[in-house]
């Protein structure tokens, strides 16, 4: 895991951060409440809510049936009255079950209600990966949320963001998603004790460059930094963005990078087609057509669901030797250049299995 | 005892009113779907009369009727219709979306059984902010066949949450009866289920309505739990739109006609002259002040102006 | 509407068509059924199902209690044992109940299985539109179905379509999402009488032209070709598919075209942003990137829920006069040319009014 | 009569086989989750062996001993979790879908509830199609909260399908117990609710167990409708993986022994040696022949090859 620490900071990973958050909001205002199947139970939703329930008791912190689309109906309700529900799924797939709540009344009301109602809702869904999860306990599927208007749809990548990001959501007076990636649990970095907000509000650039832009969402913003860094060190310079914030989508950080560039590639957490990347593509493409040195590229999960085997697993992911692949593509002449940068990111990924997602992990989930 | 005179008036209006939309229906100016509640007028106001202004009530497709009995707005209600700014949803819901918290009408909504937990999370807000309010879910008897409805009940009866779950059995899902759709069981059987003070009752009778919803009520005040009433009744129209519809044969006239003798507001009038409440005078009165008040809201539906496009936030 | 009629043709319209091929996959095969709410209702599910009941039986015919993610669970459940279940919902927003059924255990199964499983189920799902329909009863949603490796989603425009994908759909051994525009209904046209199929394949040209290439689906093809023909008649070629099948996505006949035409034009049914046009757009500059005499352009929903009132309605859906006048931006020299083409089309849709799919419609729903 | 020995083979297998699972889960080979089974195993036994092969069964996440129980193979079973090409499914599963038509284990499926209704589409499809099959879904006591498991049983008993659901109730779902999560009245309710045949019995009791399921059986081929059997139970290891976990708190090592005291092996091996169908020698045979079997197994899944990307098709 990438380690984005900088020299005296507080270094703690996204999983403390996202604790940290939760007990800040919980103690900054007594309309805030969290449910979610595990968030009440000794191992607390991957250590993302443990204490809590000890701490603010059964009525802040709420253990649920399952019975997801009920509970978020549930949720939603309670919002609408101005409670401000902070709701967990250990998987987006879990979260398939209470789209009809979530796509209609939680998106739809402020709307529809002229704006006389509104959902401060906040649905933390954490996205599977590795440790043969297969294919019902992996799915991203970011475009089903970023598709349907009235939603805001966030995937942090570092813990800065996870803590700061999750205050914001549940400060905001909307429905908001965070795909959360189990894999960025792991990352650590600087996170400041205070309680502090990261707005939702578009794209970071994490790498500078001149030579391609790169758009990356959640776990492989960490995977395009290695790249990046790799890349870097041959001599290409690869402008990089956390995306950060899918729905609303601020793209003129990107679209100013294109225009420099020329080269735009976007990784996506989730499939690959019908996926986030289609949509920057044809913005960029629509708004930098001029500028355009090469068609934007786009990598993400292939045209199958997630098997489960090792087996199968380790072409199924983009990595950062992908990412580099696919720049020496859009740029012929660098193709050779790239060749360390590949022996680099190549050397890494051989010190950790490819499905987990830290050296320590010993499974069971 | 139940405020008969309230309820007949509450019943009366509702009746007039929805006659009114179905006569006018075919002018083409209520450009949406319309679910009629003409026949089931005595739910609408005995549940709605036990009710504070501050409970909170969600709805469904066949709405207005809930909306007005809380004490809803008939301007605004029908300027909604009629597609206009100054409906109470601005002219983007129609008639599926009446929503207006003013009045305690939370929400409405058209998926089958989608306010049934919106319910039971207003009433965990009350609980939860210590506000000694209650939260009414109106469903249908096809509702309750959705799994939401029962993970919104369990739910409900684990943290026996101030919420009353209102039963309208008009025996039917659009043209398909209860017995194409359920095994042969008592409705209330699926709130008794888990472990909800369930009861079923005449729901054309207004004052028996009344009066089961107010011990309801006070179970939920008190802390006791949420309810599940049943309420045996019968829509005359079709199930959407202003018409007749009883040759289509999907019911027989037969079925029909005995429903419609049992009139709620024929029941009414019954007993208040049973009991000298009745006076013909102030019920011409009455008639006369509602037709009045109808027709000034269409004019105020049909003055209004229609929305302009505009700036369209989805975000607060 | 557009009708598509030749001479000495068979005019039905595609509501007929779709009844009779239910009535013929039904004929045809003991192992189809029929379920929905209201399958077997005297209004048939817009007379789509109409008689079938009395026809075949309440065991063919399944009248289903209101509980879509159930029932949709059954229906696989059946098709695992070889049974071959079309389904119907009234609205595409019913089906959001049943999404964790369709893209978990009908899209997967056949790959989780190793291919030792089918799911041969066919859903039919309303399209809503027009006189006040409101916001949870117009979505479209294609991208949520398309997104999913293993489900197919066709979207028929035409009477001739509308049955013979949904024979091919019945036919076909996966699961098969037919998204079936209310308006289209009403469209007349060619159909044979015999029971044909039109293959899962992908998209077919209607108008062919040399300026520019233009993609639609199911009720906008009907304006698409409105806007073609007046177009036509200006001199300005526009060569049009009609896309019919979403996933699988064969590109190629587009890619063909646009490396011809060099400007592409996709109308997307439902909302643009994350929609289906983005993945089209996206492959299309990739595949034709030299070829491309400007940026793809999209058209579709804009980024707020479907409205009820007709104050609003006007601006909301695309539809060919701004079709043209989208052309008329990426040939700019072209622009005045097509003034005319605007005023045709214009004054037809004039003489309908904006929230109704047929000038003898009155309602109610 | 229940088949004593047949039932002591069975859950002593499935006991020795977890056991191994867990003993071997720490060499990092099976790297996919694994729910096991230990201290419920009179369950699958007592159901599945009252089963024809060509029943269906329907599984969840822990479905190790529901598919051994049926007749699964072992080997085919290991190599899944190993991620192996002659898994079950090819290794593209592990451990949440077993899937083996062959032995009629149509589907295990990992999301809480989901395979219900599949179970329910499986008996429509037996009674359409005139064979004489029963299917069964297992579901937890978490499952029924699902509202998926209301609408599938509505169903079930609207058209007396032949399907039983059989509740394993393990009083906990993960780490939540079923009072945080129900109110606190016997499961069986949710079954009758739907007007179908419900029972309740001791879980751990695999001869009660069989002939529960055996009348369940025979009333479904019989055309007299579905069954809701809840069999009490405890799960003695963590919810997922290989451990004990007693001491993380969420239960009591009082609660754990007082299950544990009455494990499923020892009643059984009790009431057969009441019936004088004990047989020291045999039970020792028969323990070495599944322990050679499971070795063998074991070495099939680690010398198995992984599956190799190629062409991987999402059509049939
Ligand atoms: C989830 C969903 N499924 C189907 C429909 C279509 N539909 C609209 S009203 C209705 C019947 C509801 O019956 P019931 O709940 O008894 O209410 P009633 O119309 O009798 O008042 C149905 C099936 C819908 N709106 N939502
Ligand atoms: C829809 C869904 N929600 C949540 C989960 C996470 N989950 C996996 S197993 C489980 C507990 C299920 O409990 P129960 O049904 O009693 O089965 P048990 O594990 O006790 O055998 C949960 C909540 C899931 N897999 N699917
Ligand atoms: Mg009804
Ligand atoms: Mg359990």
């Amino acid at each position: 895991m990438p380690d984005t620490a900088l020299p005296e900071t507080r270094i703690i990973s996204a999983a403390s951060a996202i604790l940290e958050a939760t007990e800040q909001c919980l103690a900054a205002d007594p309309r805030v409440y969290l449910m979610g199947e595990g968030v009440a139970d000794p191992k607390g939703i991957f250590g993302t809510t443990l204490g809590l329930v000890e701490r603010w008791g059964r009525d802040r912190v709420i253990e649920m049936p399952v019975a997801e689309n009920g509970l978020t109906g549930v949720a939603i309700g309670s919002a609408l009255m101005g409670q401000r529900p902070l709701m967990v799924h250990q998987r987006v797939d879990f979260a398939l079950l209470a789209l009809e709540q979530l796509l209609n009344n939680a998106a739809k009301t402020f709307f529809v209600s002229n704006g006389a109602h509104r959902v401060p809702l906040t649905v933390r869904m954490i996205i599977g990966r590795g440790w043969g999860q297969g294919p019902e306990h992996s799915q991203a599927l970011e475009p089903i949320f970023a598709h349907v208007p009235g939603l805001k749809v966030v995937m942090p990548a570092t813990p800065y963001d996870a803590k700061g990001m999750l205050i914001a959501a549940v400060d905001d007076d909307n429905p908001v998603i965070i795909l959360e990636h189990r894999w960025i649990h792991y990352a650590t970095g600087h996170v400041p004790a205070e309680r502090y907000t990261v707005p939702l509000s578009g794209p970071q650039r994490v790498r500078e460059g001149d030579d391609v832009t790169i758009v990356a969402t959640s776990y492989n913003v960490l995977e395009a930094i290695e790249a990046a860094d790799a890349m870097a060190s041959c001599g290409i310079g690869a402008e990089l963005f956390d995306l950060r914030v899918i729905r609303p989508l601020d793209i003129q950080p990107i679209l100013d990078s294109v225009k420099r560039t020329g080269r735009l590639i976007i990784v996506d957490t989730g499939a690959k087609m019908y996926g986030i990347g289609a949509e920057i593509a044809a913005r960029a493409t629509e708004a930098c057509f001029g500028h355009l040195r090469a068609a934007p590229r786009r990598l993400g999960l292939p045209d199958y669901p997630t098997p489960s085997s090792r087996g199968l697993i380790g072409t199924f992911y983009p990595n950062s030797s992908r990412l580099i692949e696919t720049v020496g593509e859009i740029i012929p002449e660098a193709a050779e250049r790239l060749i360390p940068a590949l022996a680099t990111v190549a050397e890494h990924r051989a010190t950790v299995p490819v499905d987990i997602p830290h050296p320590a992990f010993r499974g069971p989930f | 005892m139940a405020p008969l005179k309230a309820l007949f008036r509450d019943m009366l209006r509702n009746r007039r009113i929805e006659e009114e939309i179905a006569r006018r229906y075919a002018d083409q100016e209520m450009r949406c779907p319309v679910h009629l509640s003409i026949g089931q007028e005595a739910i609408s106001a005995g549940v709605c009369l036990a009710l504070e202004p501050t409970d909170q009530v969600v709805s469904t497709h066949r709405a207005h009727a809930h909306y007005l009995s809380k004490g809803g707005d008939l301007n605004r209600m029908l300027a909604e219709f009629h597609g206009k700014a100054t409906g109470c949803c601005g002219g983007r819901g129609g008639s599926m979306h009446i929503f207006d918290h003013d009045v305690g009408m939370l929400l409405s909504l058209p998926i089958v059984a989608s306010g049934i937990p919106i319910a039971v999370g207003a009433a965990l807000a009350m609980r939860q902010t210590n506000t000694n309010g209650v939260a009414v879910a109106f469903v249908g008897d096809a509702a309750v066949e959705e799994g939401v409805f029962h993970e919104a009940a369990n739910f409900a009866a684990l943290r026996s949450l101030p919420i009353i779950f209102v039963c309208e059995n008009n025996l039917f899902s659009v043209y398909t009866r209860l017995d194409d759709r359920q095994p042969d069981l008592p409705l209330q059987r699926l709130g008794a289920a888990h472990g909800i003070h369930a009861e079923t009752a005449d729901g054309n009778d207004a004052s028996l309505v009344y009066n089961i919803m107010q011990n309801a009520v006070a179970r939920a005040r008190a802390g006791a739990g949420p309810s599940f009433l049943v309420f045996d009744t019968y829509r005359w129209l079709e199930h959407c739109g202003p018409n007749y519809d009883n040759d289509i044969g999907y019911r027989s006239p037969e079925e029909f006609e005995a429903w419609k003798l049992r009139d709620p507001l024929a029941i009414l009038s019954e007993q208040m002259k049973a009991s000298g409440q009745w006076d013909e005078g102030e019920a011409e009165r009455q008639r006369a002040a509602i037709d009045a008040e109808i027709d000034a809201a269409f004019r105020f539906a049909l003055e209004s102006p229609l929305p302009q496009p505009g700036e369209m936030a989805v975000y607060a």
